[in-house]
This record gives structure tokens, C-alpha cells and sequence, in this order.
């Protein structure tokens, strides 16, 4: 039965996770942009971590939520996750990344981990201090194709020695030098086996050999640590190694199809927090225009339109149809049902969107628009990155393109 | 909780439309087009399917389908990915029943919604659109000025669907200032003395729908055809159904071109591979599903607002804001993945780009 | 010496085609685009035809303009042509196309042909009644991969003996049939050499073994014959041949690279019939909203646009876009400089930008813009031939990159 | 007749100009902008090379150059392409000495044209642009009131480049109703009562350059501070000449980033191949380069119309028109061509982003 609304349940949280992005996130957003990596965004890490605590699961790793728990005919987590985060990047995008929860590294426990690693790496969220998890799989000679990894992972009696260099690690120095966190690293274990030899393994925080190299500064989103991470003779654990250690010949192996499940399910939270930064930028403008007397008038011919009408007419628009597509490959997750499209299909769409509605935002309120005093231009620059991160619209295409004619990678690159 | 789940009876009503599309209406379009005539039997024919004015309780004999405009919507994607032309004079009596049904008098409903759940075709339409670049809704130049007891209606319409067949028109008319509240609908007879009927419009596209202008001078008319009488109707209202009806339309034109596009271009090889092994062209399929996907989840939530009772004025007019662009788009690409071939009228591209770019010039066309 | 502005003696000749436009064509656009094939637009062909004899050279084939005549320094041709070509299109294009000259077939006789072969194929063109003349390459299994030609050409004696069937043949039926023209038709005279195989052959108007086969009903530019050329058996003499008979096993041939170098000479033609249609399309819209109080306000603060005014600035923007761009690749022939790239970019933003342009304004003029009360809807449809016929947006977006990354086809596919 | 080929002059001044822009621009851009100032002897270096202010005539101890829009704009675009904050703040003594040039009383060309030529950076800015969202040359804000023979100044000025260490404002005001014709120019000096100047202003881009809010509360100033005095200026043609500039500047951004792009594309593989290999990245840099070449022959066409004495009013107009959006695109579309890369400051195209989507808000900060 067709229905737009969300349950009581959901619409509560919601509340309350905004009224946290207004109290502790909009307050401090000109602030950790400026300041970038000398500000730690403490009011809303810790606030942030104390809700994450007392609410479990469901916040602690929106993925994970969906796979564990929830009722057996429905689920909720997908929903409940990017409802959270688009909210949570309306109030900042970069604090949303440096929220204290597994993030993507947990993302990948929660969905290839065995239960000993799940309760090893995942458990730890719920107490203590906050802490991180992050994801490293790009490196600096590897562009979209993530087959590519040249960082490898040799078994020496009962540990992996990794060696190799990982780039725009997001939450990367939080999660192995700031807090008892982790970190998901790519590796090789047969560099000939290419894409079958690559396995995903976990790497404690301030484990020896892995040393955080760097801290990018960024375009937006400043205030998330993008690190560069480097890794020589870093000795793990052999029961690190996250999902199977066969290298099977032919197609994929276990390990690399795992992780990239991981950005199936992942995508869709990209798209909210791209939806979350455009909504907070379209709405500001239209705030700010309504001032300026400016009201769009719905309803009306539209060739009696004002210019600057019609763009926050679309802005609005664009903002809810990219926000629409992701609630519905969130749902299709929720009720157990293949959304590899969709998941691109609402991450491309809102990635390109809503750096166009924030782009617009500038336009619209003119020199004022491009003036550090208004939030607007950071919106823009922050939303650049959901156009980016997680596969750039151009790959979204591609997996859009290859799952509408049935084509495989090879066919369509 | 959200859901995106049709219920069962909208699959089954979507099977219906479906079916007409598929069997009746895509078959015959080029034809129709050519010849600028729907083919003969068509209007009596899908009149028996009952998919217009399903809605019409069964106190007047109705199928008295439950009042939905998502259900609508989901219906009308399919009518127009059939043919538009057809879909839209099918769908012209529900421009009368729907406003009748909503807001008529006791006496109105039974004429009119009897007419429309009888065997006959309806000879009923709607008369709104006025042939101005500004057209707007809120501030139509077709007047009802009180007159006594009368109203006098002056004014042009353009796109009246049907219009040389119908007996009578449904007329909406300024009865003061500007605004949605200041329109009112008034049933005005094909023969009342200052009204002209036009030959048959000539369009860009769509060119099987029979439309006509209709130009009203000093046309007297009784204060009981008036819809609802006194207490009128809810304009705004009923744009919001047009609007979202529309949108489903060009949601169906769209959709048919990215379809016929996806098998064109995994058929069609060059250089020895599927033209859909291009990145040009399968980033421009890409993109196709991508706007039309979005654009759907607009028009079902704008519907959507409709069935919890809302006016829905800002939903529809953003969803068919977004849809006018997007079928343009589509079918515009569509024409281009066939390149030269696209230009030649036996492809059905260059029909769905003609009538595609009819919608952003359209406001008031379809009601579901 | 930067200069925008054309001498006085082209400002002359272009203003008596204009003249000739507005007398004999406009009032005929409407009328030719119902009737399609049945009304032949005799009073401009006849008109046409005798201004073609009468101003010689210059006129009867653009790109043999360029090649034959002018000064040594600076030649004019090519400028002049585009010139003309856009105020014949802004007539109206499909009469434009069913214009008595050479067109396409010329310019590859102009450019690759013997003196032998201009004098018996083009000198007709000064005398007599109207002739066209056509250029066959497409065939039904074949896309823009020009190189995929199965039309067969094999010599028996002194004659080639030609079999196929064309496509898309411009004035196909006008030349063959209708007039004394003829028609150049690409042909493979040895199927396994490929791309170097392919040569071009000198068809004349109503040899036994070449029939009509089919006109097509088109989107636009009604009035101009595109046909289907059926070759049977068809004999043509051994002379008959444009350019060298050899088949070099590697590269191009003289033949294909003669016939490819047409394109590149042709590109600002079409572009320039782009042109003359999205002018015409904006200045009726201009003139159009004009009488309903709409004017621009050229130079007001840009936040302060009506929708309907800033649409119509950028048509009018883009139309000029687009013809500056027309004239400075057809500019660059004239001096000698090789244009490929700029003969790409002028077709490819001349053909996407004026199909914005015409439907833009018959979304400006409303409903009156979709009717056929008005001439807006008809120059959309014509519009939209800019954009495919001698490669499409997308084979020209190739070019361009090919020429910018100094690519192969091979490279770029 | 029809020529694009530049002149001797032309192609001399636009090598000074490029290697400026190489050697000093566009290797110190990334600090600059890092550290929001420009690099310590910038002004100094690049004023020595006289390509600001090269038309002002012998008499004035100038260069005596032609003055030329066109050339202008070729030269302003190399200096957009090294790095436009530094563009702008060389440039900005322009603002000032072209309309005392054009239209300043003798008393004020030789002090103005004078200090314009010496071998010190003049102190001299303009102050045309103003807060709102809708700023409007044709319907300034800011006004002056005559009180006797003087002028009395009220409103507020934004993006004053070198504002921080301006002596001397040349301050655009409405003198009337709307409409160019009602806007004069006034020199105020800093250290008069009312005018306050702020803090260096923070923007999203041209970090490097000094701009400030320049407000003014019932600053009286002489009548001889009235640009031509009462003849005044034709405001109109001085803002053509500063679209143009404007837009120059923008093609330097914009052909800078799409050079950045095809080397990067040429050397950067994936899959073992240049991406530049890819349909996606060949397009999307194929369209840089289509949009680029079209927009400079606006520009250039709209300056030549105003180097033969035209207002060019709606050329300066529109070719800015489509320059603002098409740095926007070119920019934002050379960060997508280098992927995460191109979000990082290390990266210039994350710069020229940020720069380039100022166009479309500047008018008025740069002048040929």
C-alpha cells in the first residue's frame, strides 16, 4: 500500500536527532569549517555518542541495524538510518562524518564479520569513550577501480603483515589514533589473483606499523579527518581477515564481493547525506528569499514565473525527488529486496542534484550567496563530496547503466 | 510506514490499462497520428474496460472504485505509455465526472454521472486551457459575470479534448479577482446561442485527439450549471488532480521511449558491439531511468498528498514542473539513440518527442 | 585584426538571399511541411535556380567555392556559404535542402573529383532546369561507423558494377529521378580490405539498375527528399570513380580519407542550417512575446529576471553562440587552417543548442507554441536534423576529443 | 571583413600577460589563497609590467596603448588564468582610472591618470556592488542627494578589492530614479567622516584578495568629486566594459581548469588506460572545450562592439550570461574529471570551483 509517511516511532527519533543537529551541529558549522582538523566538534561528539550509546543498535551502524535486528516480515533499519543521517548532514556534513559510530569499517563487519569479530570490533561502540571506525581501500595510483590494490597482506605463521599506503581514509586518524577504533583495510593476498586475491582485514587502532601519514585539507566537509594511511610490516592477527581466504581463480572472491556489497548497502546513506546538506542549503534560501519578499507562488502559469522563482521551485523539487529515491532503495533493502540499482540510481541522482541546488543557493543570494557570513557556500562546497565519495556519479552511471541492459563489468566500462 | 508497494487491486486496474496499451493503443498510434483520427472503435472500445470514472459510486451505476489519485496515477502512466492521444480522449469524461462527483449538486451527479457509467461513450468534456503564452489558472480571461440570476460566460478556450463531438462543455470560468478560489465550472450547452465550436486544432503533436477552441460571446447560462451551485467547487483542487494526471501521462510517454530506447541500443551493434556498450549512449539510458524514476516518486507523492485530502497545489505543480522537463529529456534522447533513424515518423521516437514536448504546454488536459 | 563584421559586397549578396527567404519561402514553410512530398516548392526552386546561375560558382557549391575561386590571401568561400546557408535555412530548411545545387554530392566532386568530372557533373548545374545532386553513404545496418559500407562495387570491363541499398539520400530522388543530377554513392570495391576499401562512384540521374525505392516521412524538414537508393546491378563507367582506385592493405585510402574530408568541409554548412532555424525560431519568439509586453531588460541585475526573459536572452545568446562559432570555423578554411576540431565543435553546439532553442520557444509561446497556428513547433522538428544528420552530437563530442587528446579511432571509440 | 586572427600588439601583450600569469600567478595561487593574501610583492611586480592602465595616454606619463576591450579582454583572460584574485587586485586600479579617462574633468585625469602611471600601486579602488541578493547596477541603493552644491553619500558598498589600504573610493550612486543614466561616480576618501571600512570581507574563493564592505552614513563630498562633473559618466557603456572584463577573466579560469583536465585525463589511468579513453571523461572535456571557444567569441564580439563605440549593452549582458555559467559548469565538471582528487586544496581545480561560481554573483569588480 502506497504511503509516504513514516511510523510514530520513526518520526519521534527524527525529531530528536534534529533537534541534536540544530543544538550541537548548526551552532558549531561556520566554526569546524574554518578551523578544519585544529577543532574537534567535541560538544557533538560526545552528545552524539552518549545518544548512540543509549539507543543501541539501530543508530550504532545503519546497515547493521538492518541486518540484525527488526521484525522478520519488514525491517527498518534502512529507513531508520538514512532518515537519521540525512538529518544528521542537514545539520553538518562533515560533523556527520566525524559522528562516533562504525560508520563504513562497521558497515563491513556487520555484514561479513563472524560473530567472534563482530563482538570483538563492533561491541566497543557501546561503551567508553567514542570512538571510529574507517574504511581504506583507494590508494594513490587507483582511481574508481577498486580492483586495483597494490597494498598487500602476507600470512606469517599466525599473523597478516600488510604493507602499502591508503588514501582518503574518512575518519581515518579519529578511528586508529584518536580513539579505541579500527579500520577496514584492502589488501592483496595474491597480487596475480587480481580482483579474487583482494580481502578486506581489520586493524586495531594504534596497532604498530600503521601510521596516520597525513591529513588532506579539503574543499568541504573540513572538519572530517580524510587521512592518509600507511602501513609497514603492520602485523594483525591471522583472524583479522574479514570474510573467506579463499582466492578463488575465476570471478570474485567472497572477500571482494563482501566489501563490495558493503557499498551497495552504503550508498543509499551517501544519498541521504547529500539530500541532508542540499535540503539544509534550499531551505535556507528560501528563508532568506521569503525575507527579501520573495514568495514562490505554486500554482500559477508557469510562464509568469520570476527566474530566481523557478530555481527554488526546482531546488525544492530536486531536493525531494533525490530524497524520494533514496527512502525507496532504502525501503526496497528493508523488505529484502535486490536494489543495486536503485542504491545508484538515488546516490548518482542526489550527488549531482544536490550540488546543483547548492550551487544555485550561491547564485540566488547573489554576493551575499558567496560571502562567508551565509552558510550557503559551504553548503556548496560540502556537497561536492556526495558527487565524489562512494563512487562518483559518472560510476553510478555505469552500475545504472550495466544493471538496466543485464551487462557485466566487462561488457560496459 | 513507508511503502512503495501498489495494492492489489491497483495491480490488477495497472494489468488492465496495461493490456490496452499493449493490444490496442500502441499498435494503432502511428496510424492515428498520420491520419490525425483515433481508430474507429477505440473510444467505445476502452470505454468498456471502465478505466475512466471508475470512480463513480454505484448509487449511479458506477464501478465505484475507490477515489485514488495514486491508483489514478499508476493508470495513466500506462494509458500514456499506450498512446496520448487516446489516453487523453478516454480520459475526457472524467474531466466532467470527477469535478461533478467531487462538488456537483444531488441534480448534477445524477445527470452527469449517469452519463458517464452508461454504455455510450460520454459526449461530455472540459473546457479550461485558453490559447495564451501565459496561460494560468489562477487568473483566467474567461469570465462569468453575474447577470440577474444568470451568469454570462465570455472567453476563448483552446485544447477542448473531444471538442467537436461533444455535446457539452464544462466551462471554467473567472467570476472575480485573480486567484484559485475565483474559478468556477459552468456546464455550457454546444448549441447555446454564442457559441463557436472550431474546426479540429492542428498541433505539433497529439494530432489524433479531436480538440477544438471554443469561443464563448455573451453566452448566458442558468445558475444551476454552475457546478455545486452556490458553493462551487475547490479549484485549486482540481488543478492538483489535473496536474498530477498530466504528469502521469508524460510519466507513460517517457517511459515508453526508454524502453523502446534500452532495446534499441542492445540490438542495434556498430563497429561490430551493441551501440548500449557506449558509454555515450548507455549514460544517456542512464540518465533516462534515473529522471524518470524520480520523477514517478513525485507524482505518487503529490497523488498521494490528493488521497489524505490535502490541496497537494505545491506537490503537483513541483511534480509536474520536474516531469514537463524530464519527458522532453527522455524522449529528446530517445530520438537520439536512434540517430538518423529517429527522424523518420515510422519510428515511434519522433511521435513520443512531439507529444513529449506538449506538456509543458499543457495545464488542465487529464483528471484522474 | 579582429573583426566581427562581414565587407560590404557579402553583406550584399546575403541580403539578397535574405530577400529571397522572406519572399519565397517563408510564405510557402507551412504549406510545404503538410504537403510533404506531394507539393514540390516550385516558385523558390525555379527562383533559386536562376540566382544559382546567375551568381555562378560562389553559390552553386559552398565548398567548391572555397577551393576554386577568390583571392590567393584570404579566400571568402566558405564564409560565404555559411552565410547564405544560414539565411536559407532561417527561409526554412527543408526547402533550403531541396535547393537546385550540388550539396553534399558536389562538394565531394568539388574537393576529390578530376577536371573531367567537374566538367560533366557540375558544369550542368549553370544551365538547363533546376538539377540537385546527392551523396549515398548509409546504409540500413550501418550507424555513424561510416566504414561499415556493404554496398559492392566490382569492375567488369569498363564498367563498375554497382549493388546495394542506401539510405538517408538528401535530394536523393530529386537527383536521380526528378532532375539531371546524379548522386555519389559510397561503395566497397573489396569488402575484406575494410575501411580502405571504400570508394566513391559517380552515379548519374536515371541509370538503369538505380530506383527509388521508398521516401520518408520525417519528423521535419518534410519537404526535402530523403530517399532509399536500391542498387541492382547497376553499370556505371570505369571514370566514374572519385578519386584513386587504390586499396591501400593499411590506413585510409584516398578515396575514404576524399570522402571523409567532405565531412570535415561540410560541418559549417549544417551547423549554419542549424543556425538559420534557431534564429528564426528566437526572433519569431522575440517578436511573439514582444506584442505581449514582454521585453528584456539587457544589463538589470540578473536576480531580478523573469523566467520567460532570461529564456529568451539565452536563446538569443545561443543563436549567436553557435553562428560565431559557424564563422570562425568556416573562417579558418578560408585562410587555410585546418578546422577539423572547430568544424566538430560548430556542428555539435550549433545542433544540440538550436533544438534548445525551438523548443524552448514553443514552450515560451505555450499552447500557442504547440500549435501549428504557429511556426515554432515546425522549426523545432526541423531543428532537431542539426543535431543528427552528418554525425550526431554525440560523433562530433568524438572528434573533438580525438583532436583535443590527439586520439586515433582506435583510441577513442 | 570576418577575422579572429589577433594583432601584433595583441599577441606581444598576451605573452606578457601569460607569462606573468606562469611564472608569478598561477605557482603562488595555492598559498595565497591558504594564507587569504596576496604574496608580499605581487602588486609591486606585477604593476611594473604595466599591462593595467597601459591606455592611458603620453600626456599622463601612460603607455599611451589603444584602448581596446578586445585586447583587454585577451589579456585578462591570461591574467584569470594565473590566478584571479590576484587578477582582480592588479587590476583594480583600472576601475578607477578608465572612467576618469573616459569621462573625468581635466583636474581629475591629471591626478587620477597621473597616480594611475607612477611606479607606486595607486591606492585607488571602486565601490559599485552592494549586499543584497538582487543587486541591480540599474537600481542602486546607494545614493547621492544634492544638499547645496555638495553631495550627500548613504549606502552600503561590498567586494571593494584592496580595500584594506584604499585611499581613495570611486563610489557609484544613484543621483535619481532607476536606469543607468541616474548613476554617477564620486570620489570619497577613506578618512571622511561616515564612511567606515570593514574588516577584510571572507567569500568562498577569491581568498587571496583583499575586499572590504565600504558603508557610508551621510558622507558629504564636493561637487568636483563627481566623475566629469556635471556632464558625469555614461554608466551604462562603463558597465559593458566591465562585463567584459569580468567575463575574460572567467575564460581564463575556465580554460585553465580544461587544460588541467586533459593533461590530467591523458596521464591518469584506470584499467590500464588513460581515462581520457573513457566516452564519459572524453565528452564531458570535449564540452569544456566547445563551451569555452563559444563563450570567448562572445566576449570578444561583445568588446569589438564597444571598441567601435557602441554601448553593447545586451552583448556585454548576455556574453556574461553564458560565461557565468560556463566556468560554473567547466570548473565543478574539472573536479569531477579528477574524482576525490579533485576535492583536495592541493588540487587547483577545487580553487578555480570556488572562484568560478563567484561570476555569476560578481558585477562590477574588474574593468578593461
Amino acid at each position: 500500500m502506497i504511503n509516504f509517511q513514516h511510523g510514530d516511532s520513526l518520526n519521534n527519533l527524527a525529531a530528536a536527532v534534529e533537534q541534536i543537529a540544530r543544538d550541537h551541529m548548526r551552532p558549531f558549522t561556520r566554526a569546524v569549517d574554518e578551523k578544519e582538523h585544529e577543532l574537534n566538534p567535541d560538544s557533538y561528539i560526545n552528545t552524539m555518542y552518549e545518544v548512540l550509546k543509549m539507543t543501541g543498535g539501530a543508530m550504532n551502524s545503519p546497515v547493521m541495524g538492518a541486518k540484525e535486528g527488526g521484525e522478520k516480515k519488514r525491517r527498518t533499519g534502512n529507513i531508520t538510518s538514512v532518515v537519521f543521517i540525512e538529518k544528521m548532514a542537514w545539520g553538518d556534513c562533515g560533523m556527520y562524518l566525524a559522528t562516533p559510530m562504525p560508520l563504513l569499517g562497521g558497515a563491513a563487519v556487520g555484514s561479513a564479520g563472524t560473530p567472534e569479530q563482530k563482538q570483538k570490533f563492533l561491541a566497543r561502540f557501546r561503551e567508553g569513550k567514542p570512538k571510529w571506525a574507517a574504511m581504506a581501500i583507494t590508494e594513490p595510483g587507483m582511481g574508481s577501480d577498486s580492483g586495483a590494490v597494490t597494498t598487500t597482506a602476507t600470512l606469517e605463521g599466525d599473523e597478516w603483515v600488510i604493507n602499502g599506503e591508503k588514501i582518503f581514509v574518512t575518519a581515518g586518524k579519529r578511528a586508529v589514533e584518536d580513539s579505541e577504533g579500527f579500520v577496514v583495510v584492502w589488501a592483496s593476498v595474491d597480487r596475480k589473483a587480481g580482483r579474487a586475491g583482494i580481502k578486506a582485514f581489520l586493524v586495531d587502532h594504534h596497532t604498530p606499523g600503521m601510521k596516520v601519514a597525513k591529513l588532506e585539507h579539503k574543499h568541504g566537509i573540513r572538519c572530517s579527518d580524510t587521512a592518509v594511511l600507511v602501513f609497514e610490516n603492520c602485523r594483525i592477527p591471522k583472524e583479522n581477515l574479514l570474510g573467506s581466504a579463499d582466492v578463488k581463480p575465476t570471478g570474485d572472491s567472497k572477500g571482494f564481493k563482501g566489501a563490495m556489497a558493503t557499498f551497495d548497502a552504503t550508498r543509499p546513506p551517501v544519498a541521504a547525506s547529500a539530500v541532508g546538506v542540499g535540503r539544509a542549503a534550499a531551505e535556507y534560501t528560501s528563508e532568506y528569499l521569503a525575507k527579501q519578499g520573495v514568495a514562490p507562488r505554486y500554482g500559477i502559469g508557469r510562464n509568469k514565473l520570476t527566474a530566481v522563482e523557478k530555481d527554488l521551485m526546482m531546488m525544492e523539487a530536486k531536493v525531494k525527488a533525490s530524497w524520494l529515491l533514496t527512502l525507496k532503495a532504502a525501503w526496497m533493502s528493508d523488505i529484502g529486496e535486490p536494489n543495486n540499482l536503485e542504491a545508484s540510481i538515488c546516490k548518482c541522482k542526489s550527488g549531482r542534484d544536490m550540488v546543483w541546488v547548492c550551487q544555485k543557493a550561491v547564485e540566488l543570494l547573489g554576493s551575499e550567496g558567496y560571502s562567508r557570513k551565509h552558510l550557503v557556500e559551504k553548503w556548496m562546497r560540502d556537497s561536492k563530496i556526495g558527487d565524489i565519495y562512494e563512487g562518483t556519479q559518472q560510476i553510478q552511471k555505469l552500475v545504472v547503466a550495466r544493471r538496466i541492459f543485464g551487462y557485466s563489468r566487462e561488457q560496459l566500462a | 510506514m513507508f511503502d512503495l508497494e501498489p495494492s492489489e487491486d491497483q495491480k490488477l486496474m495497472v494489468q488492465t490499462a496495461r493490456e490496452l496499451a499493449k493490444n490496442e493503443m500502441d499498435p494503432a498510434a502511428h496510424d492515428a497520428d498520420e491520419a490525425a483520427k483515433l481508430p474507429a472503435d477505440f473510444l467505445k472500445k476502452s470505454w468498456e474496460l471502465g478505466l475512466a470514472c471508475a470512480a463513480i459510486p454505484e448509487k449511479y451505476n458506477g464501478a465505484s472504485m475507490e477515489r485514488s489519485a495514486v491508483t489514478g496515477a499508476m493508470i495513466l502512466e500506462e494509458l500514456g505509455a499506450g498512446d496520448l492521444s487516446m489516453a487523453i480522449a478516454m480520459l475526457a469524461p472524467s474531466l466532467v465526472a470527477y469535478p461533478v462527483l467531487d462538488y456537483g449538486t444531488d441534480l448534477q451527479k445524477e445527470i452527469v454521472l449517469r452519463a458517464c457509467t452508461g454504455s455510450e461513450f460520454p459526449k461530455l468534456t472540459a473546457a479550461l486551457m485558453e490559447p495564451v503564452y501565459d496561460f494560468d489558472p489562477t487568473a483566467l480571461r474567461t469570465t462569468a459575470i453575474r447577470s440577474g440570476t444568470n451568469y454570462v460566460l465570455n472567453g476563448v478556450k483552446t485544447l477542448v479534448p473531444n471538442g467537436s463531438t461533444a455535446d457539452s462543455f464544462l466551462v471554467y470560468a473567472r467570476v472575480g479577482g485573480t486567484g484559485f478560489d475565483n474559478v468556477q465550472a459552468f456546464f455550457v450547452q454546444r448549441t447555446v446561442p454564442g457559441v463557436t465550436v472550431s474546426e479540429k486544432e492542428k498541433n505539433m503533436g497529439i494530432n489524433a485527439l479531436d480538440t477544438v477552441t471554443l469561443t464563448l460571446e455573451n453566452v448566458g447560462v442558468a445558475p444551476d450549471t454552475r457546478v455545486g451551485g452556490a458553493k462551487g467547487i475547490d479549484f485549486e483542487r482540481i488543478m492538483s488532480y489535473s496536474r498530477v494526471a498530466q504528469s502521469a501521462l508524460a510519466l507513460g510517454v517517457a517511459r515508453k521511449a526508454y524502453e523502446h530506447s534500452v532495446t534499441y541500443a542492445m540490438e542495434r551493434k556498430t563497429w561490430g558491439q551493441p551501440i548500449a556498450t557506449r558509454q555515450a549512449i548507455a549514460f544517456m539510458i542512464a540518465d533516462m531511468r534515473i529522471e524518470l524514476d524520480a520523477a514517478r516518486l513525485l507524482v505518487w507523492e503529490a497523488a498521494w498528498h490528493l488521497d489524505k485530502g490535502r490541496k497537494a497545489t505545491k506537490e503537483s505543480y513541483l511534480a509536474k514542473m520536474v516531469v514537463d522537463e524530464m519527458v522532453l529529456k527522455v524522449t529528446d534522447d530517445s530520438v537520439m539513440v536512434m540517430g538518423g533513424h529517429g527522424f523518420i515518423r515510422e519510428n515511434p521516437v519522433e511521435r513520443w518527442l512531439r507529444n513529449g514536448r506538449g506538456f509543458a504546454t499543457f495545464d488542465g488536459l487529464a483528471m484522474v
